[in-house]
């Protein structure tokens, strides 16, 4: 959709921008798809103790983020739609509150992390190293999973601070919106990993 | 290929002559037919070309053919391999340590040797067991190799010795600096000459003769357990801290993060060979080298002592 | 935009854009000029690691301590193979041929994201920078081979960590230039271009390109497990935390088997472009070929533990293993059997790409008959970790993926620079390479059978007839090597200039294009109406 | 852009599609507490999977978009499970 200074051409294809967003999609999804995969043998390895570890998690901070990240999926849907329809106002409140959830979501870790790390229960430190191999690996992986993943969730609150400035700037719009649309398949991807790394951290026992 | 001395030779030789076979016809066939296109068909003997249609049953016979040659190839890999990973219920079980950089081998009565004496037609079954990082057990002579892996069950191989002879055993995955010098032998003897190796109690505990020099026993003990694969004997450092020009000095160590100074005594040296990890030689890391608990009595320690004062002068 | 006008009828390597001199290329987002610079970057990247190579064999001339001992040894395997794997072949010929020609081929003016692709190039210098400082940072230069097995890679003092971080950012550039190629394809081919209608070197393209997005970014996050385990000590990996070593070796060669056929696919489509237009033949199976490469790509996704059947899986693994990497091979075979069916009956010009293709078929039958050799399972428990393994990758990786760059440099060679390069000496440079070639691996081959395991500075006695011949070799090889760069740098600059559109009678688009090709390739973009390759 | 007009969903649509994805969620919590023992995780990750799939045909809009990306989804999807698959011939018979 940005045309290049040295060329002629104006070339805008927001057809194979959106096709480039996908294919970045599919690395992720391997991406996470390979912690998965070393997740899924370990538990296998080590079904005790992934159990044990699985009950240390807080259920309800697990839960309450999952609904989190879906009611802000949610909104980013609303607010292409609100685009598409060329009402900028709402389009501007339905990002905002995605924004909001975001930031939410990433305090709500800070002390679920925290207390944690408190404990000692982090990777390296003394009261994990303590207890047995499959719960140092559940942890490990716990931690790695999930930072990966809030990882992800800080790069989200980036692009949707600058697609807010662009609609604000108008200069997304009705008839020109993929930077918009392509923050929101990534947002979609950000939840679509977390739908799975829930159950398998807080609920499976 | 190389001589062979044990059962599994002839699967792996019929396997690899098979697919040798099947690769040198399609190699020296393909070869000359472009060697005869290049002479019949260049520009100045061919000047114009002539078009040819694609042929689908050409190109299926030479989708199918290949791929039953491929399967047989699998085929016979597949039966070369199948005894490989199947070791029979009975015969000598012996244990495989290794640590870097150097095998030492432990049977079922305790006796323990750096080399792995085995007797002739059959089965050992050596249980394989990485100490620090990743080894492989190879040996060419008998077509058998099996990585060593840290905390991995089961990890074993298997395999019965047709010829008496020493045949070389490698270390066939990189383990760091010295990897190349990992190296052993398997020496096959006559079953009765073996049995009678083991059951040697004399053998057993190494016999010391009183009159035995222990500057001379402490190195072989160091020689032998492969300690100059990390210490030098000359000064030079290698991984660890030279032996000499050491002992009876003060040297500052770091223990428990804190740095100290020691004397470099008997009771330092049994220190370092039994809980290393416990005093770290400023300049060094820790985790390199491994305890010696059980592997290096009290006594070879007091040789090892000897040895170290010795290099002083 | 005045300018850019303007410069419509100069060539890419003469216009004037917003930035001059050097700048003028390192913020260009020609993409002729990005494979260029792709291109640069390369050859002093392969000369550094061809002459660690040329060292090792220097060492391996005799037994014991020659001209280094093991540490150093031990370095430069892991820098030769680093740099060759992650740095050379793996971008290798996307990034230079199919920068350059993969829009020329499909008659577009660009790649689909031209800044993304500049900023690949950035990345990957930035990846490679970051590699570099693991060799004169603090506790000496890895060691650890360039698979980085675990646990000696959390073991050992050496600088390991910017290696991995390196080979994880080379890792990204690799991604977006995938992303970047399939994105092409799909939206910029010119009218009438079908998919059918597509070059074969665009094909191998994009089933190289869907391999880079789909199995790089398994190497990315097992690069990264790696950096935390040794830093931040979380474990994953580490049977000292319970971690299982293995689930390293699945997770390396998920990636670093599929790598193999991102390296060796564009060699492919570069043989597939160059035999027809020197036979003046129509390929032959051109539907055939598109469907190998895809079957390529995608079984070769599921071959990976080919590499690990001595590291303690279980037999059923080995069993399927083996299975899938023999089905893997045919898709390879067909090809063979299409190139040469390609010359029979054609009227074979003998030119330098054209003795680079033929010998290229050759070096590829023996490297992959030997891959067959490793594939059996009985075999493989006697050659894994040999020199067999050595002198089959070099075949194959040097001979297929090496050969093909050099043949591609010499047929594109005239429409990159707009020069000719000097036929007599190029040939030359190919017969002395080419000879020095099979003198250095062959031996390989034999000392790998006798039981020479690979990684050994240092060798017994009984092996060393072979290793003498095979270092000889590597001598006679550099030599082939320096007159060939040599004659082409030269030629670059100084060779006869030439302004044919098509100096070889090649029938694909790029052919079509001015010699050397303006900004913007063409005024009008083509149409396409007939197949690739329609020889009368 | 040669497209054609793009599909723009409803404000509603969307919040039935949220609706029934918090609707998984709660049984997904719900089914732990009832000791499945090793159906568990089948459950688990069926209830994922089916979650998963509101978002990408809805939320992500693979329903209304070029059939292309549905192609390359299921693909990419596949190609994931078989290594899973294949990776589990080593470790469920080690
Ligand atoms: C360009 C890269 C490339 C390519 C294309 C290949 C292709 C193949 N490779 Fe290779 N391989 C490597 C690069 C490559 N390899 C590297 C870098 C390593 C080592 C990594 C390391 O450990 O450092 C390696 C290691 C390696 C191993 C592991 C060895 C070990 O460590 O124990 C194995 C085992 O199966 C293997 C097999 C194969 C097979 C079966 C093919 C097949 O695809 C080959 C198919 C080709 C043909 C078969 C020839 C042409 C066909 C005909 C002429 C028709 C007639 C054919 C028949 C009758 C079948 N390779
Ligand atoms: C592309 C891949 C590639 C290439 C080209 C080479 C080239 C060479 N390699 Fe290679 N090698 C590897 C990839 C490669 N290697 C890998 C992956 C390993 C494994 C590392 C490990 O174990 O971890 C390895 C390991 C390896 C070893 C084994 C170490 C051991 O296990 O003990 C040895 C030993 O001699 C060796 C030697 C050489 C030599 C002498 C060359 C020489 O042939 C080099 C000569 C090259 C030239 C003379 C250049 C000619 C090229 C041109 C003229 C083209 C111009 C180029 C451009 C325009 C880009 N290499
Ligand atoms: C794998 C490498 C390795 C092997 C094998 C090894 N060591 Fe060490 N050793 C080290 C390292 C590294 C240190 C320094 C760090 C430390 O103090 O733990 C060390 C320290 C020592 C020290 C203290 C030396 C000093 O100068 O402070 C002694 C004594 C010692 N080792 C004896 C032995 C003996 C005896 C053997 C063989 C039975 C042996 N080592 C085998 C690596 C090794
Ligand atoms: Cu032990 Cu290599
Ligand atoms: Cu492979």
């Amino acid at each position: 959709m940005e045309k290049n200074a040295e060329h002629t051409h104006v070339h805008r294809d927001d057809e194979g921008d959106k096709l480039g967003m996908w294919l970045f999609i599919f690395t992720e999804l391997l991406l996470f798809g390979m912690l998965f995969l070393v997740y899924a043998v370990y538990r296998y390895r080590n079904p005790v103790a992934f159990q044990l570890g699985g009950e240390e998690l807080d259920v309800f901070l697990g839960t309450l983020n999952t609904v989190l990240l879906l009611v802000s999926s949610a909104t980013v849907a609303m607010s292409i739609s609100a685009i598409q329809k060329g009402l900028k106002k709402h389009a501007l409140v339905f990002l905002g509150i995605t924004l909001l959830i975001a930031v939410v979501f990433l305090v709500n870790k800070y002390f679920e992390w925290g207390a944690k790390i408190e404990y000692g229960f982090y990777p390296g430190g003394e009261a994990l190293l303590e207890l047995g191999h499959g719960t140092i690996l559940f942890f490990g992986l716990y931690y790695v999973m999930t930072g990966i993943h809030a990882l992800h969730i800080l790069i989200g609150i980036g692009l949707f601070i600058y697609v807010f400035q662009q609609i604000r700037a108008d200069k997304i719009h009705s008839t020109d919106y993929i930077w918009l649309e392509n923050t929101g398949l990534y947002w979609h991807l950000v939840d679509l990993i977390w739908i799975f790394l829930f159950p398998l951290f807080y609920l499976i026992h | 290929m190389i001589s062979g001395a044990s059962t599994f030779v002839e699967g792996v030789n019929d396997a690899f002559l098979f697919i040798m076979g099947v690769s040198f016809f399609f190699l020296i066939g393909i070869t000359v037919t472009i060697i005869i296109f290049l002479v019949r068909y260049n520009s100045k003997k061919n000047p114009k070309p002539t078009q040819v249609k694609d042929s689908v049953g050409l190109e299926i016979t030479w989708t199918i053919i290949p791929l039953i040659l491929v399967m047989g190839m699998f085929y016979y890999g597949y039966v070369g391999w199948i005894p490989m990973k199947r070791p029979p219920d009975e015969g000598l079980v012996v244990t495989a340590n290794a640590r870097m950089w150097s095998f030492s081998f432990r049977y079922e009565n305790g006796r323990v040797s750096d080399k792995l004496y085995v007797p002739k037609d059959t089965a050992v079954i050596i249980n394989l067991n990485a100490l620090d990082v990743l080894h492989s057990f190879y040996i060419p002579a008998f077509r058998i190799k099996e990585d060593m892996v840290p905390g991995l069950a089961n990890n074993r191989t298997w395999f019965e010795a047709t010829k008496t002879g020493t045949y070389n055993i490698f270390c066939a995955e990189y383990c760091g600096l010295q990897h190349s010098y990992m190296i052993s032998e398997v020496v096959v003897m006559e079953p009765e000459e073996f049995w009678e190796w083991y059951e040697d109690p004399d053998a057993m505990v190494e016999e010391i003769p009183d009159d035995a020099d222990p500057v001379v026993l402490g190195r072989q003990i160091v020689e032998r357990q492969g300690c100059v694969a990390c210490h030098s004997l000359d000064g030079t450092t290698v991984v660890g801290p030279t032996f000499k020009g050491r002992f009876g000095e003060t040297i500052t160590v770091i223990t428990d993060g804190e740095e100290r100074e020691v004397v470099y005594d008997e009771e330092y040296v049994r220190r370092s060979i039994y809980d290393p990890d416990y005093d770290i030689t400023v300049g060094f890391r820790a985790g390199q080298m491994l305890s010696y608990e059980g592997e290096i009595s009290e006594q070879e320690i007091e040789f090892i002592v000897e040895f170290l004062k010795s290099l002083n002068e | 935009m005045s300018e850019s006008t303007k410069s419509n009828h100069e060539s890419f390597l003469e216009y004037k854009g917003k930035y001059r001199g050097i700048l003028g290329w390192i913020l260009s987002t020609d993409h002729k000029r990005i494979g260029l610079l792709y291109l640069y970057t390369m050859l002093v990247f392969f000369s550094v690691a061809a002459i660690l190579g040329l060292l090792m064999k220097i060492q391996l001339i005799a037994p014991g301590h020659t001209i280094m001992g093991p540490a150093t040894y031990n370095a430069m395997f892991t820098m030769h193979g680093i740099i060759m794997i992650f740095i050379i072949v793996v971008p290798g010929l996307p990034a230079v041929f199919g920068n350059f020609f993969l829009p020329l081929m499909i008659g577009a003016k660009d790649v689909a994201f031209p800044k993304l692709n500049l900023a690949s190039w950035w990345i990957y210098v930035i990846g490679i920078l970051i590699v570099l400082t693991s060799q004169f940072m603090g506790d000496g230069p890895p060691d650890t081979g360039w698979t980085f097995y675990a646990p000696y890679s959390f073991q050992t003092p050496a600088n390991i960590v910017p290696a991995l971080v390196g080979a994880f950012v080379l890792g990204f550039s690799s991604i977006l230039t995938g992303i970047n190629f399939v994105v092409t394809i799909h939206r910029l081919r010119a009218p009438g271009m079908k998919w059918l209608k597509m070059p074969l070197f665009p094909w191998t393209l994009y089933a190289t390109a869907w391999i880079q997005i789909l199995a790089t970014p398994v190497i990315g996050i097992t690069l990264l497990l790696t950096v935390m385990e040794r830093t931040l000590g979380v474990g994953i990996f580490d049977p000292a935390l319970g971690g299982d070593p293995i689930l390293y070796q699945h997770l390396f060669w998920i990636y670093s088997h599929p790598a193999v056929y991102i390296m060796i696919l564009p060699g492919m489509g570069v043989i597939s472009e160059i035999l027809p237009v020197f036979s003046r033949k129509r390929i032959y199976g051109y539907k055939a070929i598109v469907l190998s490469s895809l079957a390529i790509a995608f079984v070769g996704y599921f071959v990976w533990g080919h590499h690990m059947f001595t590291s303690g899986m279980s037999g059923r693994a080995l069993f399927a293993f083996s299975f899938l990497t023999f089905l893997v091979a045919i898709p390879s075979a067909i090809k063979v059997f299409n190139w040469v069916a390609t010359m029979y009956k054609g009227s074979l010009i003998f030119q330098t790409p054209f003795f680079w293709a033929v010998s290229f078929v050759f070096v590829f039958m023996i490297g992959g008959f030997s891959g067959l050799t490793l594939g059996s399972l009985a075999t493989n428990v006697h050659l894994h970790d040999t020199h067999f393994v050595v002198a089959h990758f070099h075949f194959i990786v040097f001979g297929g993926t090496g050969f093909s760059f050099l043949a591609a440099l010499h047929y594109w060679f005239p429409k990159m620079f707009g020069r000719m390069f000097d036929a007599s000496w190029a040939n030359m440079g190919w017969l002395i390479f080419f000879a020095g070639f099979l003198a250095l691996y062959l031996p390989m081959f034999y000392l790998g059978i006798m039981g020479m395991p690979r990684r050994y500075y240092d060798y017994l006695p009984e092996f060393h007839g072979a290793n003498i011949l095979s270092s000889l070799g590597a001598i006679l090889m550099i030599g082939g090597a320096l007159i060939i760069i040599v004659n082409l740098v030269r030629s670059s600059r100084y060779g006869e200039k030439t302004n044919d559109k098509n100096p070889w009678g090649g029938k694909t688009l790029e052919w079509q294009a001015d010699t050397p090709p303006t900004l913007e390739n063409w005024e009008d973009i083509p149409e396409v109406t007939e197949k690739p390759y329609e020889y009368k | 852009m040669s497209q054609e007009k793009p599909h723009i969903s409803s404000y509603r649509s969307h919040v039935f599609v949220l609706a029934a994805l918090i609707v998984l969620t709660g049984i997904s919590v719900a089914v732990t507490t009832l000791e499945l023992g090793r159906l568990d995780t089948l459950v688990a990750m069926l209830i994922a999977g089916a979650k998963a799939g509101i978002v990408l045909v809805w939320f992500m809009h693979l329903k209304f978009d070029n059939k292309l990306y549905t192609i390359f989804t299921v693909l990419v999807i596949v190609v994931f499970l078989l290594v899973l698959y294949v990776t589990f011939f080593d470790y469920s018979y080690r």
